[in-house]
């Protein structure tokens, strides 16, 4: 089995699946299955995230390999099999995807239709993300990469807002659209390299020429996933329309599938290709940043506008990733970590909003923080975690990146921390759009500040967020060696090296 | 009894079978449409058995030839059959079509089909066609009261006929030309290059076959016909005999015409264009689910004619993966819309589902999971189809095939989603029948099947490869 | 010599009645100049050698198929006129179309050469010794009798497929079916409609898709 | 342990006001809050004590490890040396002056505890920037500092204006912060290293670097400190960057006298001494520094002559020192820049205080049109405010005098081009200083009373919990120049500040000891006569300034309006970013990038149309097209082949 | 044999052209579609006798034997379907076969 004596691993990714059967046995008048599936669900999930700690206590930090390797042959006449492991990369996202499930599930609470369908397909979801971010084969990473449409299509679909149905198909066709592109990527290494094991191919060299085709595919992939602009479009749409859970899972979770796919496919496979690929890749990361900054600017609603901070975040990431700077890397890494918790806690706190019965336009809000302090508080804990204030989790990520992208280029870093001026303008907006001033209508005047559920989302999430800003090293150092072996391994492909020498004695 | 002779056995258990039943039911005064169609199921199981455990041979001096290869698409028809049967006995006795002449055509058109996909001569690839072809026009035309299903026997049966005599045509001038009708003496024959006359033969061949499979532009009877015909015909009609007329499309012409492929491909990948194209755009905007499904199975046979274009081994696997996991989604789906059922009377309509998701959850997860599966996203069956078949048009440089399938396939999940969306996001109450065991039965092993297939692909890959290797050598 | 006369006469009036087939008005002169071509045909198959088959032609396609024919036009009592209308609209590209299949068949097909190895392959060469029927009667019963069984289930099926579509039932004659009668369930047949006083019961009305 | 204890307890102090009041109350909220900053200036004040009786530098007390990535790692550590525990114990005292300061002033508020809280972790953010000992630590408190002052002058949430001021002091704060990170990353490129005992000794070895930017290339330690100069612009509201802090007048008074007199704004020249021996090694950066900080300080005291708010004149005077401070930090005056910010920690504290005072007197009366003769009825309000008037205006004895003195002697001294524009600038705005502050003083306290009648029955000297504070910062304002003097800018300076500050090589210290005898009476004299000059106008011949501003009409429309600083912003910065983000989101993202899938879509579903149109249903349609599809495979066989 | 195998070729070939371009004269009546169609498999029939006259092979009669048979079978289908088609429509107008289009 793998070092632990167990495949810890299948049992992360399946464990849902067992709750997804539980949950399909559930019988009897509705309240009641309602009832049961949401703390079967929860427990289900709460159980995931109980053996994702257990595998961050079991995991080796000194190692850059993968650990907890399992192996099955699978489909039998190739060598396509069922391969699980990790590394330090994917490492916490899968201890984030194991967290923050249970708080989308608890703050799916306020949903009274088809719950038992709900709680499924967040089960469902739980198993494709984590299956994803284990998988060491390609195909089997392709699959639980495009599988998460399904439950995903379903909760926009069925639980969504007004437009969740042009929602839903924007989100399902970009999204397909990007991967089937990666599927024929993913072909063509398979051709290349006789397998479809990641470790493998990870070492299999690709003619220059072929990396751009590759990369090209794989940018519309991944890049749809991350929402990197210009395929950022459906961002907005399926985090506004879908139901807050929903919401959270998409841009806490998914999003960062996409960035996962740069940093374990794009970088190292396609060195050459990469390289290239850095201006372009730059140009988006810093666009994204500046422009989608911007259109968050002009939003007059909640969740759109949290939706697209979400999207300019990615930019970050993106430029992060491509600096192939171990800072950089780790920053981008640490971003995905932090922008998951802080934007699960913004739409959480949007989604207290909504089980309020409120309204999320802006101009409809106000004057919150006088009878909802600790309301206030947590979003504005999380707001500033957003605009990246030291102290926070956003921040660390923020400054590695910027201190990766200085040593490549000056503007990059410049421009991409620009984020920081206009993420501060919209967060703030926003805080005063919702929490301050005077009360806009005299019945916000009447909502009651967080209940004890809603506490045990945010609290965690709070927590998390103070400790990753605090004490982020108990986090870096696990990603360490696997960012530093992938960071030696990319110089070493393309020696010499070309980055731009920018200081000259 | 000569082990040489085992082969013949399933083909003897149909038509004599279908002889037998035949006999009951005309000599009986009851109406036995319930036994025969049960006898006809048992004659295709056993067949099956016995097909599965006959060994290889030439039979009738290089008439007929089993293989691997032909027994996997075998089973595949027998199964179709078997499904098509299950399904029609609901159906047809809602519809007061039920007859007992049914399941015996059922039987001598997979008897047509089985000779078609063992057919080791030009002129027992003849017989079995037209045997098949003549038995479908007659079942599409059976709801003979219905106007529907008679223009649909109409229309299947003049544009059948056409290709037929194009087809035998092409035929006359492959035998002149190369001066005999068997595959392996063609192939020895063509090694050595081929004349006009014979190309031309070979293309006249080609848009016989492309119409039995539905390729476009050979494919326009295809939406017409399925949506006129009695559903379980239907259903029949969008695999067994495309499944039989694609292996027998694999065995001319990577056997006889193998040495041309070159020559032929270009054809062979128009085709596939232009169905898969032609599939994924015609689609969207019908309001029919049986001509949903049409289009969508002539999308389904350019995808499927990836594996032939590539000409290889790998994508001879990847057809026939291709075809066995077709053929549950296309029964599953079938299954589906026969469940499609108010009042008595049968609805057809995508509209007509509005809100199946909260009124009868798992008859629209199946669905969902069907036209899932038809779009090609995992973890459902689809997408393993799809991944053999761009995998290996990718390894035989057919990239551009690739990447059309690609774009179709994406256009494709458009109206596939399409359905799920009216079933889960619409309101409504359909207000269905209660369905039929054999139906729910028939849909939900398909379900199973379909979604399960990604834990135990393994058979299924491994008997195409076996099959594969045994076509190819 | 005599032969290449007879031939050209023959393939001339074969080819002039298959013509006057496709364009005659009126359908029953179409079926006759069918069997024109029919028995044109057997000729030129007389010519090549083939009396057997010549005479089937003739006995199958004149005395069956071509009666079949004509049995339909006159007894399905159809408006020539009206299918006729529109005669003219695809004649240019059907002309179109014609000439270049026949250009490429003209070409390519009665300018090929029989491949070199045929004469090899020929699995069974004409004997010389016996006659034509004698012949193909040795072979489809020996090497090609499972075809020709094959053959027998076609027209089994033909006959079949005739009875099933076209015999009707005396729909008069009411008989009890048990099955119908099991398998009508209460919710097919029955519907509780709340009807207003006066005002008859409505039908609940499908709901129209709207995407 | 001391400096921990002193930069911790106010952390203590806040969570327990903030996050604990529901559970200890109200006032035990408040209590807790200034007991621990109580506890943290005694600590601080004793910490420095121990420090200058020892004068050895104690080495750095390290708490944890921060961050590690690469050779990134900066960690928190505290440093502890002179420049540190002389900035801890000015910021903890002041600091809590304030806290007590505000118990009397903030008493009918609300929600005091919150007040509470956000003060004591503003100091805590301040003594966290001013005891780092790395680059991103210092940015931590520096951004901790710029939050809490947005919560602060936010803190009246439900007024408008208050919340558009908070949202500007942030953002532009912000600014600067993005300017002071891209030098911390542009300094650990270049060092690999952000703690500044690596970057301080690294210096010489990376003097000759060359960073090519925009195309050409120039020294990187200039770049990197006019980054971080930039910041530090932001943070101390100098020219082009200091719209926000007149604006921020907004939160309570107790706010404006610590963002302005002992945080906030001090740090900016703090940073810039911290990096002394950087900024060293950049002349041009230096000139650039005093350049700014010349300006900044002749443009606020202009605009400071004819505000009428009262806060408001003080926020420009803060302004306006700050520029004095960053006049003589880059002259490489160090000590004299931190003299005067501890001298005017002081007097601005106590200015801000004393018109907290007279505000709350006055029932929130801000404008100082609307005031005068409150002498009699504020006796010591009146006395401390003079005090802190005279100390700003440099009048010897009070301790604005000998900083103020000691920053022109240096300019005047440095004998530099930017050294005397410098000096001009100084001595011009030394006169501006003392006139505004006369103003404000003879305007409130003198004269008749111009306020409404009912504000008149009301006034009444504050209570004793904030006159208290008022008047031991008062004795600060009076005593600190005259007692400090010697040790930060006397001879001994080199050895009190020891390697905290590096002097640049240039002699700028060695001139304070001997000025000339213009440098030496040319402020003093100017001081005396804007004084005399606000008495004429204000106290003489009160119809003058009327006079005066009818006469100049455009010029004194010109500094009322803050030299229209604002409304160019607003025209060039703020209303097209607003549009553009309109236009980003309804052009940019729905209609074009949006217009490529939802145009594909239409595109598809027309192509639909077009491929069904063929699907006509005709038997023969269908045929023709087998047939001619037939034909073309032929053709594309026979003729492409 | 006498004749060349090329004139008998011509003239199937002709016959095809012949069936082919009635489909297209005959867009409305059905009957003479068919027929054409079987001008078709005529033309396929002279072939393979043609072929078996050159060749000197008997497979060609064969086939053509089988191809007759199927022709009848066909035909009887075919018109079964076009008797049961009028019934249900009282014509036999191919142009008008189109309830089912889209």
């Amino acid at each position: 089995m793998n070092q632990i004596g167990f495949p810890i691993l299948s049992l992360l990714t399946f464990l849902p699946l067992a709750g997804v059967a539980y949950l399909a046995t559930l019988r009897g008048d509705e309240m009641a299955v309602a009832s049961q599936a949401r703390n079967g669900a929860l427990i289900t999930s709460l159980g995931v995230l109980a053996l994702g700690i257990y595998l961050w206590v079991a995991f080796d930090p000194s190692q850059a390999g993968f650990q907890f390797v399992e192996a099955l042959p699978w489909l039998s006449g190739l060598d396509v099999q069922y391969r699980m492991g990790v590394d330090g990369i994917s490492l916490f996202l899968i201890l984030l995807t194991a967290f923050l499930t249970p708080i989308a599930i608890l703050s799916s609470w306020s949903i009274t239709k088809r719950v038992r369908e709900l709680m499924m397909a967040f089960l469902l979801l739980e198993t494709m993300t984590i299956g994803m971010f284990c998988a060491l084969d390609f195909v089997v990473f392709y699959i639980f990469f495009e599988a998460v449409l399904l439950p995903m299509y379903l909760i926009i679909g069925i639980w969504g807002g007004e437009r969740r149905i042009y929602a839903a198909v924007k989100f399902f066709i970009f999204t397909l659209a990007g991967s089937l592109f990666m599927l024929l990527a993913l072909v063509w290494l398979w051709r290349n390299a006789g397998t479809t094991d990641i470790v493998t191919l990870l070492h299999t060299p690709i003619a220059p020429q072929a990396q751009m085709w590759l990369f090209a595919a794989f940018l519309a992939s991944f890049g749809v996933k991350a929402a990197v602009w210009p395929l950022h479009t459906w961002l907005p749409d399926a985090y506004g329309e879908a139901p807050i859970p929903g919401t959270i899972m998409l841009a806490a979770v998914l999003s960062k599938m996409g960035a996962y796919g740069f940093l374990r496919f794009a970088v190292p496979m396609l060195p050459q290709a990469a390289a290239a690929a850095e201006p372009l890749m730059f140009t988006l990361g810093v666009v994204a940043v500046i422009y989608i900054s911007f259109v968050a600017l002009a939003q007059t609603d909640m969740k759109r506008m949290i939706a697209y901070s979400s999207a300019a975040h990615m930019g970050i990431i993106i430029i992060g990733i491509f600096t192939f700077t171990v800072e950089g890397i780790e920053g981008a890494l640490f971003q995905m970590l932090s922008h998951g918790l802080v934007i699960a806690g913004l739409f959480v706190c949007t989604g207290i909003l909504l089980s309020r019965g409120q309204t999320l336009t802006l101009s409809r809000l106000g004057g919150l923080a006088a009878k909802m302090p600790a309301y206030a508080a947590l979003l504005m804990l999380f707001s500033l975690a957003n605009v990246g204030l030291p102290g926070t989790s956003g921040f660390v990520g923020e400054i590695l990146v910027i201190v990766g992208a200085m040593k490549v280029n000056f503007w990059v870093a410049l421009l991409g921390a620009g984020g920081m001026v206009l993420g501060a303008a919209y967060m703030l907006m926003l805080l005063r759009a919702v929490l301050f001033d005077k009360l806009s209508r005299p019945e916000l005047g009447a909502l009651a500040d967080l209940k004890p559920r809603e506490y045990a989302m945010l609290l965690p999430l709070a927590a998390m967020v103070l400790w990753l800003g605090i004490y982020p090293g108990s986090f870096t150092h696990m990603f360490d060696a696997s960012v530093n072996a992938m960071v030696q391994a990319h110089i070493a492909a393309l020696t010499p090296h070309t980055a731009l020498a920018m200081v000259t004695k | 009894m000569n082990p040489m002779y085992l082969p013949l056995i399933p083909g003897l258990i149909l038509g004599l079978g279908g002889m037998v039943l035949l006999l009951i039911g005309v000599l009986s005064k009851r109406d036995q449409t319930c036994t025969c169609t049960y006898g006809a199921v048992l004659a295709l199981g056993l067949a099956a058995a016995f097909c599965l455990a006959a060994p290889d041979g030439v039979l009738f001096a290089g008439l007929l030839k089993t293989s691997l290869f032909t027994r996997f698409a075998d089973t595949l028809v027998y199964l179709g059959a078997a499904a098509a049967l299950l399904l029609s006995l609901d159906y047809n006795r809602r519809e007061a079509m039920a007859r007992f002449e049914f399941p015996v055509l059922v039987l001598f058109a997979v008897l047509g089909m089985i000779v078609m996909i063992s057919a080791a001569d030009l002129m027992s690839l003849y017989i079995g066609f037209e045997l098949q072809s003549l038995t479908l026009y007659i079942l599409a035309a059976s709801a003979r009261d219905s106007l529907r299903s008679t223009e649909a026997g109409l229309k299947y049966f003049v544009l059948g006929s056409l290709a037929s005599g194009l087809l035998i045509y092409g035929i006359s001038l492959v035998y002149g030309f190369a001066g005999t009708t068997n595959f392996i003496s063609l192939a020895a024959i063509l090694a050595n290059g081929a004349g006009y006359g014979t190309i031309i033969g070979i293309v006249f061949v080609l848009v016989g076959l492309a119409f039995k499979v539905s390729a476009a532009p050979f494919h326009m009877w295809t939406p017409d016909v399925y949506e006129g015909s009695p559903t379980p015909v239907t259903a029949l009609f969008g695999t067994a005999p495309k499944i039989a007329t694609m292996a027998l499309l694999f065995s001319v012409m990577l056997g006889p015409f193998g040495h041309l492929l070159a020559q032929w491909r270009m054809i062979i990948e128009v085709l596939s264009i232009l169905s898969m194209a032609l599939g994924a755009l015609a689609a969207i905007g019908q309001k029919n689910i049986k001509r949903l499904l049409a289009y969508s199975s002539i999308g389904h046979m350019g995808y499927a004619l990836m594996g032939l274009a590539a000409g290889t081994m790998a994508g001879t696997q990847a057809t026939l993966v291709y075809l066995a996991i077709y053929l549950v989604m296309s029964f599953g789906a079938f299954a589906c819309v026969i469940a499609m059922r108010r009042k008595g009377q049968a609805v057809e309509t995508i509209a007509d589902l509005a809100g199946l998701s909260t009124e009868n959850p798992s008859f629209a997860l199946a669905l969902a999971i069907f036209m899932w599966a038809m779009a090609g996203i995992p973890p459902l069956s689809g997408f393993f189809g799809k991944l053999y078949v761009f995998s290996a048009a990718i390894n035989a440089g057919l990239t551009t095939l690739a990447v059309v399938g690609v774009v179709t396939s994406v256009i494709g999940a458009f109206y596939y989603l399409r359905v799920i969306k009216v079933m889960y996001f619409d309101a409504g109450t359909p207000g269905f029948d209660k369905t039929a065991s054999s139906v729910r039965f028939v849909m939900f092993a398909g379900a199973l099947v379909t979604c399960l297939f990604v834990f135990i692909p393994g058979p299924l890959i491994t008997a195409a490869d076996a099959a594969a290797k045994a076509l190819i050598g | 010599m005599i032969q290449n006369l007879l031939f050209d006469l023959f393939s001339f009036i074969l080819l002039g009645s298959a013509a006057m087939v496709v364009t005659s008005r009126n359908p029953v002169h179409a079926v006759l100049f069918l069997i024109l071509a029919f028995i044109n045909a057997a000729a030129l198959f007389l010519l090549a050698g083939a009396e057997f088959l010549a005479m089937v032609l003739v006995i199958v396609y004149v005395g069956a198929v071509a009666v079949l024919f004509l049995f339909a036009v006159m007894m399905l009592d159809v408006n020539f006129a009206v299918l006729r209308e529109g005669f003219q609209r695809y004649a240019p590209i059907g002309a179109l179309v014609a000439l270049i299949l026949f250009v490429e068949l003209a070409l390519f097909v009665t300018g090929s050469a029989i491949a070199p190895g045929a004469a090899a392959a020929r699995l069974f060469p004409t004997p010389d010794n016996i006659t034509n029927s004698q012949a193909l009667g040795s072979l489809i019963y020996t090497n090609y009798l499972v075809l020709f069984q094959l053959s027998g289930i076609i027209l089994l099926v033909a006959m079949i497929g005739a009875i099933v579509l076209t015999h009707r039932d005396r729909k008069r004659a009411k008989r009890q079916n048990l099955d119908i009668q099991h398998a009508r369930l209460p919710s097919e047949t029955l519907t509780m409609v709340s009807a207003k006083l006066g005002a008859g019961a409505a039908m609940p009305q499908p709901e129209k898709e709207t995407l | 342990m001391l400096t921990l204890i002193a930069v911790f307890a106010p952390l203590i102090g806040a969570v327990l006001a903030g996050v604990a009041r529901p559970f200890i109350g109200k006032q035990a909220a408040i209590g807790a809050s200034v007991l621990f900053m109580v506890i943290s200036a005694v600590a601080g004040v004793s910490s420095f004590i121990a420090f200058v009786q020892g004068c050895v530098p104690i080495a750095p007390l390290h708490l944890a490890s921060w961050i590690s990535v690469g050779s990134f790692s900066p960690g928190w550590t505290l440093r502890q040396d002179t420049l540190s525990l002389v900035m801890v114990a000015m910021v903890s005292s002041v600091s809590m002056l304030i806290h007590v300061y505000s118990m009397g002033y903030m008493a009918h508020d609300k929600t005091v505890p919150r007040f509470f809280a956000y003060l004591s972790l503003f100091t805590f953010a301040m003594l966290m920037l001013v005891t780092a000992n790395n680059l991103l630590q210092l940015y931590f408190g520096w951004e901790g500092v710029g939050l809490v002052s947005y919560l602060l002058i936010g803190y009246w949430y439900e007024r408008p204006s208050a919340n558009v001021a908070a949202i500007k002091a942030f953002i532009v704060n912000r600014v600067g912060d993005l300017s002071f990170a891209v030098g911390i990353a542009l300094t650990y490129f270049v060092f690999k290293t952000i703690s500044f005992d690596g970057i301080f000794a690294a210096v010489a070895a990376h003097t000759g670097d060359q960073y090519r930017l925009l195309g050409t290339s120039f020294p990187a330690l200039e770049v990197i400190c006019i980054l971080l100069f930039i910041g530090a612009m932001g943070k101390s509201a100098q020219i082009f960057l200091h719209t926000w802090l007149a604006d921020a007048m907004e939160g309570p008074t107790p706010v404006s006298a610590l963002i302005h007199a002992a945080t906030m704004v001090a740090a900016g020249v703090f940073l810039i001494a911290r990096i002394s021996p950087l900024l060293n090694a950049a002349p041009a950066a230096m000139d650039f520094v005093t350049i700014i900080g010349a300006s900044t300080a002749l443009f606020a005291g202009t605009i400071g002559c004819v505000q009428n708010d009262i806060k408001r004149i003080i926020a420009y005077s803060t302004c306006s020192q700050l520029g004095y401070m960053f006049l003589a930090a880059g002259l490489g005056a160090y000590p004299v820049a931190m003299f005067h910010l501890i001298n005017h920690a002081f007097f601005k504290a106590l200015l801000f205080l004393a018109a907290g005072s007279v505000i709350h007197a006055m029932s929130d009366e801000q404008d100082i049109r609307l005031m005068g003769g409150l002498a009699r009825k504020l006796p010591i309000t009146w006395l401390v405010m003079l005090v802190g008037a005279l100390a700003l205006a440099g009048i010897p004895p009070f301790s604005g005098y000998y900083s103020k003195d000691a920053i022109l002697d240096a300019a005047f001294g440095a004998n530099t081009a930017v050294g005397m524009y410098g000096w001009v600038c100084g001595v011009i705005t030394a006169g501006l200083t003392a006139f505004y502050i006369s103003r404000l003083f003879l305007l409130t306290f003198h004269g008749t009373s111009r306020a409404p009648k009912h504000v008149q029955e009301h006034v009444h000297e504050s209570p004793l919990v904030m006159l208290v504070p008022l008047v031991l910062l008062a004795f600060g304002a009076l005593g600190s120049g005259f007692v400090l003097r010697s040790s930060f800018i006397g001879a001994g300076f080199a050895h009190f500040w020891g390697a905290s500050i590096a002097i640049p090589a240039n002699g700028v210290m060695s001139a304070l000891a001997h000025p000339t005898a213009v440098a030496e009476f040319s402020p003093l004299v100017a001081s005396v006569s804007g004084i005399f000059v606000a008495v004429i106008f204000y106290i003489l011949v009160p119809s003058l300034p009327a006079a005066l501003s009818q006469n100049l009409g455009g010029l004194y429309r010109f500094v009322l309006n803050k030299w229209y600083f604002d409304e160019v912003y607003d025209v060039v910065l703020v209303k097209p970013a607003l549009r553009l983000a309109k236009f980003a989101w309804r052009f940019g993202d729905e209609q074009v990038i949006d217009g490529v899938p939802n145009g594909l879509a239409s595109l598809t579903t027309d192509a639909s149309v077009q491929t069904v149109k063929l699907q006509t249903g005709s038997i023969a349609l269908y045929a023709f097209i087998m047939l001619i599809g037939l034909l073309a495979f032929l053709s594309l066989f026979l003729w492409v082949r | 044999m006498l004749i060349p195998l090329s004139h008998y070729l011509f003239v199937a070939g002709l016959l095809l052209v012949i069936g082919v371009f009635g489909i297209f004269m005959n867009r409305k009546n059905i009957i003479i579609i068919m027929m054409s169609i079987e001008l078709i498999l005529l033309a396929a029939n002279i072939n393979f006798i043609a072929f078996s006259g050159a060749l000197h092979d008997m497979v060609g009669q064969v086939f053509t034997m089988f191809v007759l048979t199927v022709a009848a079978a066909e035909s009887a289908i075919g018109l079964a379907i076009l008797v049961i088609y009028f019934r249900n429509r009282g014509s036999i107008e191919v142009e008008d076969v189109t309830l089912m289009k889209g």
